[in-house]
């Protein structure tokens, strides 16, 4: 039984794990980077130990400066969280290695898994619907892909071999394309995973990405918490993230929660983690991936289950059963989750960097936010642009929207531009409402600007709001340039003063 | 004051008359207008509605995102309207493009030259930050000069990356 | 059907109202003091109405002008919130006559729980059981009441007939400390609720304050939500509240609830109310008194059954049935609410005004935080020092104490001092972890500081802080001199910089 | 630069040796102090251990607030020390009490005139605020002095009320 949990981790991720370690007495360690010794999960941790620069390969990357700290702190489990080295499977060895526990599958498990390639063979063994792709392979040279790819048809899919976020993935409509989409995934999925490995996947057009929320114990037990409806996504970025999807019905989830949980078996899998499926317009749907950890969406989950994923994920880690069994497993309203990213959805949704000078966060009844930003903190370049998650529950998906809708008004972040104008819009599209939507819809059918147009209007306040700032400026001008006349070297602090003075 | 206010084409003459009216188009609306200093969050009651909103300066005007939407305005005082009528509408839209580092990150490619023909919406530079990678593009057809950066290179906010002429 | 909802209120309660109606597509209108231009129910209402100045007697208590802005702009229904004219069947009557709908009970129905006196005089004929106490008296003077006091017997409690929140009671001991305490307590009353009216009550020792949601529609269903657990008071005054009680089980609130919703049926009650119970250490339990209105601890109640009840109350207002008969209420795991208020709990709970500087409210699973304040805004003297409401929610008692102590430690008020170190202190108490704990609890037996000498001490820590920021002082302040020593007029500067610059 | 904290009559020999080492009563400790200009939260990471509290000043010294318990600390850097010493220690238990108000509010009632005697613990002053009523009372024995306010008054926050000689 661990008593002292490392998390290998930033951001929102590392202080949902640092509460749920809390919340069952376990101490914890928290790592940071330089541009991250003010951050919320290095303020809430027990511990806290400098990894090195902001760049991530340098920091949270560094997986033997992150064993180094487990030893000499004496933390003796390790958890991971998502992205960086969650679904590295020599870094699930070294904490084996190391006689450290490390929250999460097997290595052999995330081999398995976490290579896309080898993953789909092992379920097509399983007997598991797979997308047709490229099979059995692991490190194709470009020619070997460029000559299967006629074979597989197109549109298809780049993907990276150890990708995730749609990181190092692109879309290829025509073999002409292929070699400079092939470079610069490659390029992409090495920066992202230090891994430029790729794979080919055919595009299944019109289909939606459904994914389901798999837990499993040491002690044979392999439940699933039902799924995930992850259609809303741009650049293969998912952005909002529901459950339960409008697509599935009774049968369907039971249906595809089996396979779900089959697929895990293959892998003897432990712990929680994540089957991604591609659902089409007839109701058949195929693997796609495994997660090999906790997901970013896993919030969702958690609301309409009652389930706290993360405190599970410990007790499993402990070597204890699950405290449900699948039967136990009971679903109850819907929930939506909206990404709030720092970039600017009216400037080709450009990602936006600075200090966060405010932030109201939505509350109340049924609004949960997974943050790790406060006011002061900077938003730097180095990391996911994600800052945010705004979770709401409602008794019926209509109701959910309703919340999120006044959520997403209250919502104030300034410092940055965030995306929440983009989810505002997304709310009032009908299709969404009606839960008529595939993966490309954000893509393909719908537009911002549309959207927007079709949106109440209010052009006079608009221009007296312009005008009344555009007043004061003038003002505040006027009055320093008097200041000024007084007094010159006082101009330096009334500017540094205008700034910070709220 | 008196201040012409321009909103899609479409211009507004608007008076700020003391602290709690102003008139637009000649119609005296009530106000009560809070802002926080040095914050772009702002706080008006006109007639007893009540908006926020985050109004953002920009090269070209202001940007005021209310309600989930984005309008773009310019705020001139008759003065300014004056001396721009005598000059002749602006001629702007021909002049030279600088393109500016829209955040820090690093320089991943750039597949023009100097001295390159290119066209409207033609990739100049790949910047990578947060873990994504950007194309900016130029907003014209023109000509590459004055390139300034190289791959590899990292840049602040900002910074003067290269020009079309 | 009502389509525009006045708020008569301010604070938390102001933006929980608007919140429901938003969700269900109601307009809303604000209304507001001098002191509140820039509080959040302002910001977020669809239309906001200055009242008057600061002190309540001038702006939220002005009937007359609430009742101009609802015609002004068109409102169809007022929702009163807590306290302010939230009980006055006046303002409710006011309603009634100018065609608005009040979103609350029938004026006879305040009128007749809300004189406390009278109150007990009606359930008593329903055949509800009382505290022993003056009956069916309005306007005893203080002669009479010295003259009754002894047939009562002591220890006996002074009460405001217009009571509530504890203010205008006092508890007398003795015959002879009874002329000073009728004094103040009239006093107190009068300045609260513009009504200087007292009855006795006999004292129950050793008893818990618990308390029955209720709520009832027009179509004659009258349904109980559950009980409250409020004995956790100071002066009166409830800090801390929880639902499920430690100290009920089924049968005993399946009998407490069923006695509650006799009480309401008394006065033909509609709405939400609730039922305030003594229950004794044999489980004898006694009517206390109604509060004809939506209740601060509502959220507890709303975490452990899924029930928004002021969407409810919306609805019932509307004239339509409520959504949930009496065997669709069901409660799920434990909820607990901290009030967080602006008072220093190591100087004798002494309020605490001033802007607030930060605000980083803790999140993540479980945890609801209603508040109307945030950072810029300034607490200012003339309202109720209670800030905000930390809800939690666990799958039982332990854990939603645990997730408290998490939430509680995240927490960061800057620019008031809280009481957040009192409910720190309360949560590691074994008594109140054990649901041993009574009305006198907070008073009586438990010290903060004894507790805190209990608790895990930082000696050195404190000592390494004490001293870097003493250092720190120093060393800012030798700089600030040696600027000064160059240009003495950039001194006024440097100071407001100093003080602003975050 | 070295100084003497004291916490609960216990004295600390503390020294700033540079930006990440301290040490303490001869022990050195690696930290890492991070403070908000302004703001009374610091955090401090002290031998990898994290900890975040609250520092006030008050006029006694300094309140340090951490996990729920509150600190009451006097920092002397060793020059006062000394001088301190030399003065012979503080007079200040006998010395006079002046009231101020610990915030704004109304007064309610003064049920002490001027001259009168008063106990510990005496209420000397009712002030009404956030609609709560706080008896104000003595810290020591004494006479009622300079009394300033009257009921009914409001008063801001720090305002002197009275003094107790």
């Amino acid at each position: 039984m661990f008593k002292k949990v490392l998390i290998a981790n930033r951001g929102e991720i590392a202080v949902r794990i640092i509460r749920a370690c809390r919340e069952v007495g376990l101490g914890t360690v928290a790592v940071y980077s330089e541009a991250d010794r003010q951050a919320l999960h290095v303020r809430y941790a027990d511990e806290a130990y400098l990894l090195g620069p902001a760049p991530a390969r340098e920091s949270y990357l560094r997986m033997d400066k992150i064993m180094d700290i487990a030893k000499k702190s004496g933390a003796d489990a390790v958890h991971p969280g998502y992205g960086f080295l969650a679904e590295r499977e020599d870094f699930a060895q070294a904490c084996v290695d190391a006689g450290i526990i490390f929250i999460g599958p097997k290595p052999s498990a995330i081999a398995a898994m976490g290579d896309k390639a080898v993953a789909r063979a092992t379920v097509v063994k399983a007997g598991v619907p797979v997308v047709p792709g490229t099979e059995d392979v692991g490190n194709m040279t470009n020619e070997d892909l460029l000559a299967v790819a006629p074979r597989i048809g197109f549109p298809l899919l780049i993907k990276a071999t150890a990708g995730g976020g749609g990181k190092g993935m692109r879309e290829v409509r025509a073999i002409e394309e292929m070699p400079a989409l092939l470079m610069s995934a490659r390029r992409e999925a090495e920066s992202a995973f230090g891994d430029g490995n790729v794979y080919l996947e055919k595009l299944v057009e019109g289909a939606r990405h459904i994914e389901f929320q798999i837990m499993a114990d040491a002690h044979g037990s392999v439940i699933h918490l039902g799924e995930r409806e992850c259609s809303i996504q741009r650049r293969h970025q998912k952005l909002l993230e529901e459950s339960p999807s409008p697509a599935l019905n009774e049968d369907l989830r039971a249906k595809m929660g089996a396979v779900a949980v089959k697929s895990a078996q293959a892998v003897e899998y432990l712990n929680a983690g994540t089957i991604e499926f591609l659902l089409d317009k007839n109701d058949n749907f195929y693997f796609l991936e495994m997660n090999t950890r906790l997901q970013v969406e896993h919030p969702v989950t958690e609301v309409v289950t009652g389930i706290d994923i993360v405190k599970e994920q410990l007790r499993i880690a402990r070597g204890r059963s699950m405290s449900y069994k699948q039967e136990d497993v009971k679903w109850t309203g819907a929930a939506i989750e909206c990404r709030v990213n720092a970039e600017d959805p009216f400037n080709g949704f450009m990602p936006s960097t600075g200090q966060i000078v405010q932030s109201i966060q939505p509350t109340g009844p049924g609004v949960r936010v997974d943050t790790g930003v406060y006011p002061g903190f900077e938003i730097t370049p180095y990391y996911d642009p994600m800052i945010a998650k705004l979770i709401v529950w409602g008794e019926t998906r209509a109701q959910a929207i309703l919340r999120m809708r006044r959520a997403l008004e209250e919502y104030r972040i300034v410092g940055v531009r965030t995306n929440i104008p983009f989810h505002q819009t997304l709310m009032d599209s009908h299709r969404f409402m009606g839960g008529q939507f595939d993966t490309r819809f954000v893509e393909e059918r719908f537009s911002l600007e549309d959207a927007v147009e079709n949106k109440e209007s209010h052009p006079e306040i608009a221009v007296a709001l312009a005008t009344l700032v555009a007043h004061q400026q003038t003002q505040r001008a006027a009055q320093i340039v008097r200041r000024n006349e007084r007094d010159a070297s006082n101009w330096r602090w009334v500017g540094r003063w205008e700034r910070m003075h709220r | 004051m008196k201040y012409i206010t321009s909103l899609d084409g479409k211009e507004y003459l608007v008076e700020i008359l003391d602290d709690r009216r102003i008139s637009v188009n000649g119609q005296i609306q009530e106000i009560d207008f809070v802002s926080v200093r040095g914050q772009p969050v702002h706080s008006l009651i006109m007639n007893g509605k009540s908006y926020e909103s985050y109004v953002y300066e920009t090269e070209e005007g202001l940007q005021v995102l209310l309600r989930g939407r984005l309008y773009n305005l310019t705020v001139e005082d008759e003065r300014e309207k004056r001396l721009r009528a005598t000059a002749g509408a602006g001629a702007g839209t021909s002049g030279e493009f600088n393109l500016k580092a829209p955040m820090p990150g690093l320089i991943v490619s750039i597949p023009v030259n100097e001295g390159d023909q290119v066209e409207k919406g033609q990739v100049l530079l790949i910047l990578e930050s947060m873990k994504m990678q950007n194309e900016l593009k130029s907003p014209k057809n023109g000509t590459v000069a004055r390139l300034r950066v190289k791959p590899g290179e990292t840049v602040e906010q900002r910074q003067a990356l290269l020009s079309v002429t």
